[in-house]
């Protein structure tokens, strides 16, 4: 329990400096102070348990399906390095209050800060590692916040940035791992894992298991090759870089290391593979180091150096190895942190962090110049400073390691590196401090105030402290630490000074006198480095992200073109080859079912059919003659319909055809009429070949179920029709009763088309639609809009369609017919007023609000389903009833007719609204005024009155 | 000797529709086309109620009437089409 | 008590009539009839949830008429998850449109109303003709909602939408052809008990009518290569549009989990899990595509809608496991990505439409106002979008990555589903760097004293979800897991549909 | 009062025969007939504004006993002229129609009666309304065609519509 | 009989595909048109054929497959709505656009600057 | 059932075709649009009547149902015809420049109405 208090802590008091900074900054800085303070209380109250040697644990299920869940525990190591996130948390916190400028948000800093402090808590106290991982994203995640705090400058996003890729790759290798370990193990518990050791030693999954985890820890801890980003990422405030890059977040992947040693240490493939990486790391970070002018840069590193000492000394596998390790993390936590402080002192004193720029200031500062001398010594592994003790530790265990049979290798190199190291920790010392003050600062440097050079004192008394006494000072620490780490009894061995004359101490002065010669004689060092090429990770990096972005730019923008005839194409095609595949890897018969013989005028509508769509392939591009074709097919489609004994589906076609080819004319009106031929010979053949694929496909199918029997459920409808229906059509039984629902969602479709129809015209009358409708010119042919002929003849066709109408839909549910194909009859039929006298002069009679129409349909569909509930049957349940009316006789009703009703008001709605809608464009197209009289030429009682031009 | 007069006829109207095809496709112009459209349907409602002589049902009647009216309108509007572009001016 | 079950599918619908017929004009009206509306249904969605999780399917005849020879429609865990979600989904939606968006066009709240009732169709009916009714339905709404305000891009794309769907619903009318023309029915638990005695002449054919029927669900679920509707439409459309969209992709999952582990499932015979083989690579290229989309993203709507290509991919990998752990994996993943997806959309709209001069685009803009919330926002949404944690996006990957475990294809699974987390972890910092931190000039966008809080706190809600999602991970996927054992498991739902009918008439007499 | 009931009895009686043709003869269809006579003029009145008052029924049956017949002798002479002449040997030409009537009606009932019978086709009316185009299919005299329209049928639709 | 349908819906359907296929916005509608044709008679044959049997109970002894039909029925009312919109639609993005290309007008960001550097 | 009614029907059916077949052949050989027109317009509504009339016999002789809707699509054919051939004539006359030429003059001051459309009446010119 109390675990997950100490790491929720700083999640929950998170918010606290946010809202803290109203009441200043120091109050914000002490605020944050305490609820890490409360924090690393908590734990230390748990020390004394834990060097007693119990493990304490607690663990509540999260998503036991997956094994995830809140479980964390307690031993030497975790204590270790909570107690170290805490501890350099809080003097992060006070150094920050005097670092970050009065215009930077400390409160949002602070914020981030405690974030990031909660997730590394929870990273070092997690005993599942799927929850462990949870952490481990966040910390990447934080930190990405905090390096780019100062978002304003594009190194800080950048920084950031690379920050989060590389980690969060690293993160995702992380996850891999952590799941083939757990899987591998049984369990993710680490406490289970670190039982199953062997188990998983013996898996065939260990290597590309390790390599994951690795690939983690690596990113995670800048080892080569990844170390490029940790330098990137100290365009963050120094004390972010103090605390992540230095103190803590680059150690979770050392932490891992350690975590998993006991696992993974006995293998051989972990030395192979850990030791060289960390010794090149090693190598390569000092290095580096030595030749960067800016402190920080140098400062940075540095660290992957020291980092890539700690991982060789993990590497190594020996568990004294395993105690340098730990003892060295301390140190190097110490003097590392101190020196970023002075650092950023610096920068903010002297206004420069450029070592070329920099010297005397051992004058000008003294405070912090003896503080920043003190870590330095340290860091160079000179005597009596903590540094120098796990150096020669290290040095030790270097000493007897033999790489691939190899003696000389490992001790060679890691004196080289020391060297190294020695070398650009006397630059910065001396170069900075000794050398010849400058007199170009921008304003006189001198010691900051107490609060900023304090927590630097803090970090340098352990440097000495453990340098002279270090049995007594760290020794408990390193121990009970390194315990946990090797999870087995330490073998002897002394934290002292001196170790007589050990291999290591000779290593050690070669290390320190080189590193002195090697910095006197820094300008040749320098002039070697430049003679050899130094590729630079920044630029590969960029070079990578970028073209991985143009990469995927090509990619995507070449493939969606927005073309409608490749997407069409490509689906079409995918649909091709899955329907084949389908058809082909089943078994299949022809069928037995007889064939009906065909007959002539079948065979000569056939013809005509298939002469249509032939030319129509060929002159589509006509397109009026297209449509005239298409209203051919149509007829033909509608009569084969009748030959099969479908008279709704002919009734149904005939009217909705001549619907569509209206509203295609009005269209086409203000379409192009032709289009040009710019498709090459090669795509047209590509089409035609997927079309005549498509087709045979489609055409084969339908032969193949048409020949052969089978079993239907419409026997059902066919005997239930009548008794159960009340009508003898029963397809229109089947419509309005049987599937009723979906006749219900079909009223609804037409009814969305409309108002959908409606608010892209509505919406026509404004802006490009408008501006496009005015330079429209019409090439009007005859000047004759309203012939009086056609006139006189619709008007004596409307009442006898409208009769037609009503009887097309009272018989419905008995023979052909019904509310579909009756509401688009008096369409047609009012259409044909439309045509004759013209949409203005028609709908000024037309006393119909075809919007309420369609709702009043759907409304009355929709109750006449919802009738039958209040008699306790289910929606849309029809009942029928017989009444004997005087003269009129026995008639029939069925409450399926209300819904019926539905039906055709919405048909007759949507038919109107669309049509009326459309008109509206074409008014607006209209160049010349259009006489709005029902017939140009108007004849009156023997008197002719010319009315051209009466716009109304 | 219906059965017959029927064979007879389907086959006769079965040709006009040919014809009117021919028509339909030749053209020349639009007008013809539309008039051979119109033909054609009309020689559909022929067959319409042929067939509902030969199979002695009255069902295929709507049909024919739905034809007749539509027809027309179909010719008139392509018709107005030709004449004036926008056909419910 | 069982007539709530076509509450879902009447009350949009009267509303809609009743918004057409009473207050075409009067916007306000509109817009308390529908959020009222919309808010009961989230009453009533809930309300079958309750009724559903008993884990007995429950069968509404509709019109009294016995199975398989009327429309049924079935309530059981997965059509009350995905009824309850999206009711959630609209509400939020709804009240985030009402702050103005809707006002840009006419009858947005009739045509929300109405996809709301294609949706509940399609998730409640046992048929699968009305199912192709409902997706018509459920289809045209949206082309009104995604044309809803206009302007030549949205027309642009909103033509290739309906062309393209056009030409997925002429499939369906095959494959449902092909289906019935060999089984003779379209009842669905009557098709699972047909499809497992077709006779073997007849089994290509009922073969190549399973898989076209896939492949309609695979055009609505925009399986790569047949997605190619979706990025043009989503970046075009309106964003709350855009956001309620983000349930349209899920329709096709559904109806894939639906008809493959009921009609087609375990117990098919020879065509058992006809479907599934083609899941997992689709689904490992739509995921790749996805991510390669996000990288490429010019703009935040872009981002938006490559975010659902990607997410689509995730959940489709978890699908094309096919077993009760993917299935449940599948679900979290619907739910989280669902509410990810519409959060994204939202919240790019509320930057996009502060940065003045620019826009959605992609490139260095003034700083906008509200940065602090909005930028939480978005950055919240995007570690969801991504996978990272704390929120559900994380917990979503690892189910899969486990569910995964067990196939065979493992390595290849988890290869992609972690370099594509990567991409999508580069194009989200690249986009949020870029529109937050990279920023110059003075401030732009409503001074948040009057700027509207409701589609603020939409967003955060969503967001919320999301956190919700994760931090109740646990009750969530024992739930999911219910619901996945039910759907493939389909004894319950034949014996519920076919087995003694409760609500019907005696055959005659009625 | 039976005025404001049956605006157009005469179309209302159509409507009823109508209705009598579709549904057959019954109390009925009879009932539901008149019903619907009734109700539908009244709906369409407004797209059919001044409606000509008809002369006789006698007047009218003579009209269209005289045009079925020429229909029918019509019919034979045109399917004469397509079978058994070569097309471009016809002597087809327009010719024009000068106009007594007025009444839009009775014009369209002309042209209408025209065209149905022999090799005749009426075109277009003049943009007055007072002549109309007619194109004859075979004809050696354009006067004597015009003349026998005027007398056979012009005559007849004046003592119909415009009396 | 069954073949001449099975191949007029394979010409309809190919004929309608190859026009889907093209550029312009009209064209693709035509073909749509013809596809649902094509797709409806599909669907109806799928009850397969019989003559002069209808759907209408008569005392006959034998019908033809109802159910097809109503769902051909159903197809054809949503498709008549679908063109309806779509015919609209094309105009509409015409009318915006002043070219009937089936394609989508971008809002060019490619000239814009590169994202961050 | 009597022989002279099969008879009739047969016969009238077999005129139908004849008519129904001579209109569109007239459609398919005559050379201009024009006389066309005189084809389809005549025999067809004449080959659709005499149909119309054997159906209507049919039924009554041979089934003795009195079915009438056939007058009822007659009259649309005769009310419809008339007018189809008109438009259909003023739609050639718009698109062909030729026969627009060969056009009679109307007699009176304006033109026909497919050309000039609607005009004020004005005194007979004579
Ligand atoms: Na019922
Ligand atoms: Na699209």
């Amino acid at each position: 329990m109390l675990l997950t208090v100490v790491t929720l802590t700083p999640f929950l008091g998170a918010v606290i400096p946010l809202l803290a900074i109203r009441y200043g900054r120091n109050f914000c800085a002490l605020a944050t102070g305490a609820v890490t303070l409360t924090a690393l209380v908590l734990l230390l109250s748990q020390a004394p348990g834990v060097y007693r040697g119990d493990v304490m644990t607690w663990s509540v299920p999260w998503l036991p399906m997956i094994g995830l869940s809140f479980s964390f525990f307690l031993d030497g190591l975790g204590l270790f390095f909570a107690a170290l996130i805490l501890g350099m948390g809080l003097l992060i916190i006070l150094y920050a209050r005097y670092y970050l400028s009065s215009d930077d948000p400390l409160g949002l800093f602070y914020f981030y800060l405690l974030l990031f402090q909660g997730a590394m808590v929870g990273i070092v106290l997690s005993d599942n590692i799927l929850l462990l991982l949870v952490f481990w994203e966040l910390t990447s995640l934080t930190s990405f916040l905090l390096i780019g705090y100062w978002s304003a400058l594009p190194k800080s996003r950048q920084g950031a940035r690379m920050a989060l890729i590389v980690t969060g790759a690293g993160g995702l290798a992380l996850i891999a791992g952590m799941l083939m370990l757990g899987h591998i193990a049984g369990s993710y518990e680490i406490t289970e894992i670190l039982q199953r050791g062997d188990v998983i030693r013996s898996s065939p999954l260990l290597l590309p298991t390790l390599l994951l985890i690795l690939g983690g820890a690596f990113t995670k801890s800048a080892q080569f090759p990844f170390h490029f980003w940790l330098p990137h990422a100290m365009a963050a405030p120094t004390p972010v870089s103090a605390y992540l890059h230095s103190a803590t977040m680059v150690k979770a992947g050392l932490f891992l290391m350690a975590r998993l040693w006991p696992v993974f240490a006995p293998t051989e493939a972990w030395f192979l593979i850990v030791a060289p990486v960390g010794l090149i790391t090693m190598l390569i970070g000092a290095w580096i180091a030595l030749f960067k002018d800016d402190l920080k840069a140098l400062l940075a590193f540095s660290t992957v150096s020291h980092l890539g000492l700690i991982t060789m000394l993990f590497g190594l596998g020996t568990p004294l190895a395993a105690v340098a390790a730990v003892f060295h993390i301390i140190n190097h936590a110490t003097f590392k942190a101190a020196l970023f402080m002075s650092a950023g002192i610096i920068d903010h004193e002297a206004g420069t962090r450029d070592i070329r720029r920099l010297g005397g200031l051992l004058t000008l500062m003294p405070i912090t110049a003896t503080l920043s001398i003190v870590a330095a010594a340290s860091m160079a592994g000179i005597p009596l400073f903590n540094g120098f003790l796990s150096k020669e530790m290290m040095l030790e265990e270097a000493a007897h390691t033999v790489y691939a049979g190899v003696e000389w290798l490992f001790p060679v190199l890691v004196t080289i590196a020391a060297l190294i190291s020695a070398a650009y920790s006397f630059r910065f010392a001396i170069s900075t401090f000794f050398a010849p003050p400058r007199d170009d600062y921008p304003h006189q440097p001198h010691d900051p105030p107490f609060g900023m050079w304090l927590p630097v004192a803090i970090l340098v008394v352990p440097v000495l402290a453990i340098g002279i006494l270090p049995a007594v000072t760290a020794g408990p620490i390193v121990e009970f630490t390194a315990l946990a780490v090797v999870g087995e009894a330490l073998p002897d061995y002394t934290l002292a000074i001196w170790h007589g004359l050990a291999p290591a101490l000779f290593m050690s002065l070669i290390a320190l006198s080189g590193g002195a010669l090697l910095f006197a004689a820094y300008r040749y060092a320098n002039a070697l480095r430049l003679a050899f090429p130094r590729p630079d990770a920044k630029r590969i990096y960029d070079a990578v992200l970028s073209a991985v972005v143009n990469g995927a730019r090509a990619i995507i923008e070449t493939t969606h073109n927005g073309s409608l005839p490749r997407y069409a194409g490509i689906i079409l095609s995918a649909i091709v080859a899955v329907g084949a595949v389908g058809f082909l890897n089943a078994p299949h018969e022809a069928g037995t079912r007889t064939i009906i013989p065909m007959s002539f005028p079948a065979g000569g509508a056939w013809i005509v059919l298939a002469a249509i769509c032939i030319t129509l392939l060929f002159w589509h591009r006509d397109r009026l003659l297209a449509l005239i074709l298409t209203s051919g097919v149509g007829l033909i489609v509608s009569l084969m319909f009748l030959q099969f004994s479908a008279p709704d589906l002919a009734l149904t076609q005939i009217s909705v055809d001549v619907v569509t080819t209206i509203l295609l004319l009005l269209a086409l009106n203000l379409l192009p009429k032709t289009a040009p031929t710019k498709t090459a010979m090669v795509g047209r053949l590509g089409r035609g070949g997927l079309a005549a694929v498509i087709g045979l496909g489609v055409g084969a199918l339908a032969y193949a179920v048409m020949t052969r029997d089978f079993q239907t459920i419409s026997d059902y409808h066919l005997a239930e029709a009548k008794p159960g229906g009340g009508g003898t059509n029963v397809v229109n039984v089947i419509l309005v009763d049987f599937r009723g629902f979906d006749t219900f969602g079909e009223i609804i479709v037409l009814g969305i088309a409309a108002i959908t129809i409606f608010a892209l015209i509505d919406n026509a009358m404004r802006g490009a639609a408008a501006r496009t409708l005015n330079s429209i010119r019409h090439s009007v042919q005859s000047k004759d809009a309203h012939p009086l002929i056609l006139v006189v003849a619709t008007r004596i066709l409307l009442p006898l369609a409208l009769t037609v109408a009503a009887f097309i839909f009272l018989r419905g549910h008995n023979e052909p017919g019904g509310g579909f194909i009756a509401g688009l009859i008096v369409a047609i039929a009012l259409i044909m007023q439309y045509l004759a006298s013209g949409y203005a002069w028609a709908a000024q009679r037309a006393r119909i609000d075809s919007q309420a129409m369609i709702g009043a349909g759907i409304a009355i569909a929709g109750l006449a389903g919802l009738a039958s509930l209040f008699f306790g049957w289910p929606f849309l349940t029809s009942t029928y009833t017989h009444v004997d009316l005087p003269l009129i006789g026995d008639i029939e009703i069925a409450s399926a007719i209300a819904f019926d009703l539905g039906v055709f008001l919405t048909v007759v709605g949507v038919v109107m609204l669309s049509l009326a809608q459309i008109s509206r464009v074409e008014e607006r197209a209209e160049r010349e005024p259009v006489l709005r009289g029902p017939m140009d030429v108007q004849l009156r009682q023997g008197r002719i009155v010319g009315s051209n031009g009466g716009g109304a | 000797m219906i059965v017959l007069a029927c064979t007879v006829a389907v086959f006769a109207i079965g040709a006009a529709m040919l014809l009117n095809l021919y028509r339909l496709l030749v053209g020349p112009d639009t007008p013809t086309r539309v008039l051979a459209l119109d033909t054609l349907v009309i020689n559909a409602i022929a067959l319409v109620v042929l067939i509902g002589i030969y199979y002695g049902t009255s069902i295929y009647f709507e049909a024919a009437l739905l034809f007749a009216m539509v027809g027309f309108l179909t010719t008139v509007a392509y018709c107005k089409y030709i004449l004036r572009g926008n056909v419910m001016e | 008590m069982t007539n709530w079950i076509i509450a879902p599918a009447i009350l949009p619908a009267l509303t809609a009539a009743h918004l057409i017929l009473a207050w075409r004009r009067d916007i306000r009206m509109q817009r308390i009839v529908s959020v009222a509306a919309t808010l009961a249904l989230v009453g009533i969605a809930l309300f079958l949830y309750h009724l559903a999780s008993d884990g007995e399917p429950r069968v509404y005849h509709v019109g009294a008429w016995p199975a398989p020879y009327g429309i049924v429609l079935v309530l059981d865990r997965l059509s009350a998850t995905m009824l309850l979600l999206t009711a959630a989904l609209a509400l939020a939606v709804l009240v985030y449109a009402v702050a103005g968006w809707d006002a840009r066009g006419r009858h947005f709240h009739a045509l929300f109303q109405l996809q709301l009732l294609g949706l509940n169709g399609a998730f409640l009916t046992g048929d699968i003709f009305n199912l192709f009714v409902f997706f018509e339905v459920m289809l045209i709404a949206s082309y009104g909602l995604m044309l809803h305000g206009g302007g030549a891009r949205r027309l642009g794309a909103g033509f290739q939408y309906v062309a393209i769907n056009l030409v997925a619903s002429a499939l369906f009318l095959i494959a449902i052809g092909l289906i019935y023309g060999v089984t003779g029915t379209l009842n669905m638990a009557d098709l699972a008990v047909k499809v497992p005695k077709v006779v073997a002449g007849n089994e290509a054919l009922l073969r190549t009518g399973a898989l076209l029927l896939f492949l309609v669900f695979a055009i609505k679920a925009a399986f790569v290569p047949l997605h190619w509707w979706l990025p043009a439409t989503y970046s075009a459309a309106s964003a709350p549009v855009a956001a309620l969209f983000a349930i349209m992709t899920k329709v096709g999952a559904y109806a894939i989990i639906r008809v493959y582990g009921t009609i087609f499932g375990a117990d098919a015979g020879a065509l058992a899990g006809v479907a599934v083989p083609w899941i997992l690579p689709a689904a490992l290229v739509t995921l790749l595509v996805g991510a390669v989309g996000l990288l490429a993203s010019r703009t935040l709507l872009d981002l938006a809608a490559f975010n659902i290509v990607a997410s689509m991919g995730t959940l489709l990998i978890a699908i094309g496991v096919f077993d009760v752990d993917g299935l449940t994996t599948a679900l979290y993943y619907l739910v989280h990505s669902t509410l990810t997806g519409a959060a994204l959309f939202l919240i790019v709209d509320l930057v996009a439409t502060r940065r003045i001069d620019k826009g959605g685009a992609l490139v260095p803009g003034h700083p906008i106002s509200q940065t602090p919330i909005l930028g939480a926002l978005f950055l919240l949404t995007a570690l969801a979008a991504v996978g990272l944690p704390p929120l559900s996006g994380f917990i979503g990957k690892l189910m899969v990555l486990e569910a995964a475990y067990e196939s065979p294809q493992f390595r290849l699974i988890w290869l992609f589903v972690l370099v594509a987390s990567l991409m999508m972890t580069i194009a989200f910092a690249r986009a949020g760097s870029i529109v937050f931190w990279k920023t110059e000039g003075r401030m732009t966008g409503p001074k948040s004293a009057n700027a509207p809080i409701p589609p603020i706190a939409v967003v955060a809600l969503l967001v919320c979800g999301t956190a919700l999602l994760s931090v109740f991970a646990g009750p969530a996927v024992e739930a999911f897991k219910a619901t996945a054992e039910q759907a493939l498991n389909p004894a319950d739902y034949i014996d519920a549909v076919l087995g003694s009918p409760q609500n019907v008439m005696p055959s005659t007499g009625h | 009062m039976f005025k404001r009931f049956v605006p157009h009895p005469l179309l209302t009686l159509l409507i009823v025969a109508v209705w009598i043709l579709l549904d057959g003869l019954s109390w009925g269809t009879v009932v539901l007939g008149v019903i619907l006579g009734i109700a539908i003029p009244r709906l369409t009145s407004p797209y059919w504004p001044d409606r000509p008052h008809i002369g006789s029924p006698l007047t009218i049956l003579e009209y269209a006993v005289i045009v079925l017949w020429d229909i029918v002798v019509a019919n034979f002479q045109v399917a004469y002229l397509i079978l058994f002449r070569r097309g471009d040997s016809l002597r087809s030409r327009f010719v024009t129609v000068p106009l007594d009537l007025r009444t839009p009606e009775a014009i369209t009932a002309l042209a209408g009666t025209i065209t149905m019978t022999p090799g005749t086709v009426s075109a277009d009316l003049s943009g007055d309304g007072r002549a109309l185009l007619v194109h004859c299919l075979e004809t050696h005299d354009a006067e004597e065609t015009v003349a026998t329209i005027k007398s056979r049928y012009e005559t007849r639709l004046q003592r119909i519509f415009e009396t | 009989m069954e073949l001449l349908i099975a191949s007029a819906v394979g010409l309809m359907t190919a004929v309608g595909v190859y026009l889907i296929l093209q550029e312009r916005t009209f064209p693709i509608v035509v073909g749509l048109t013809l596809l649902s044709y094509a797709v409806n008679v599909f669907l109806f044959a799928m009850g397969r054929l019989v003559i002069n049997q209808p759907p209408i109970i008569s005392g006959a002894d034998a019908y033809t497959d109802p159910l097809p039909q109503a769902l051909v029925l159903t197809a054809i009312v949503i498709s008549f709505g679908m063109t309806a919109l779509i015919v609209v639609l094309a105009l509409r993005g015409f009318l915006e656009t002043e070219n009937d290309n089936a394609d989508i007008p971008g809002e060019d960001l490619a000239s814009e600057a590169e994202g961050d550097k | 059932m009597t022989g002279i009614g099969e008879f009739a029907i047969a016969a009238l059916i077999c005129l139908a075709a004849f008519f129904l077949f001579v209109g569109s052949l007239g459609l398919a050989k005559l050379p201009d649009l024009m006389s066309r027109l005189h084809g389809p317009t005549k025999a067809t509504t004449l080959g659709i009547g005499s149909m119309l009339i054997a159906s209507m016999l049919y039924f009554l002789l041979e089934r003795g149902t009195l079915s009438l809707h056939e007058l009822l699509i007659t009259t649309f054919l005769f009310l419809t015809a008339p007018v189809t051939a008109l438009m259909v004539a003023k739609a050639h006359i718009i698109s062909d420049k030729g026969s627009r030429k060969a056009l009679p003059p109307t007699g009176r001051k304006c033109s026909w109405a497919v050309i000039d459309g609607p005009q004020a009446e004005r005194p007979a010119q004579d």
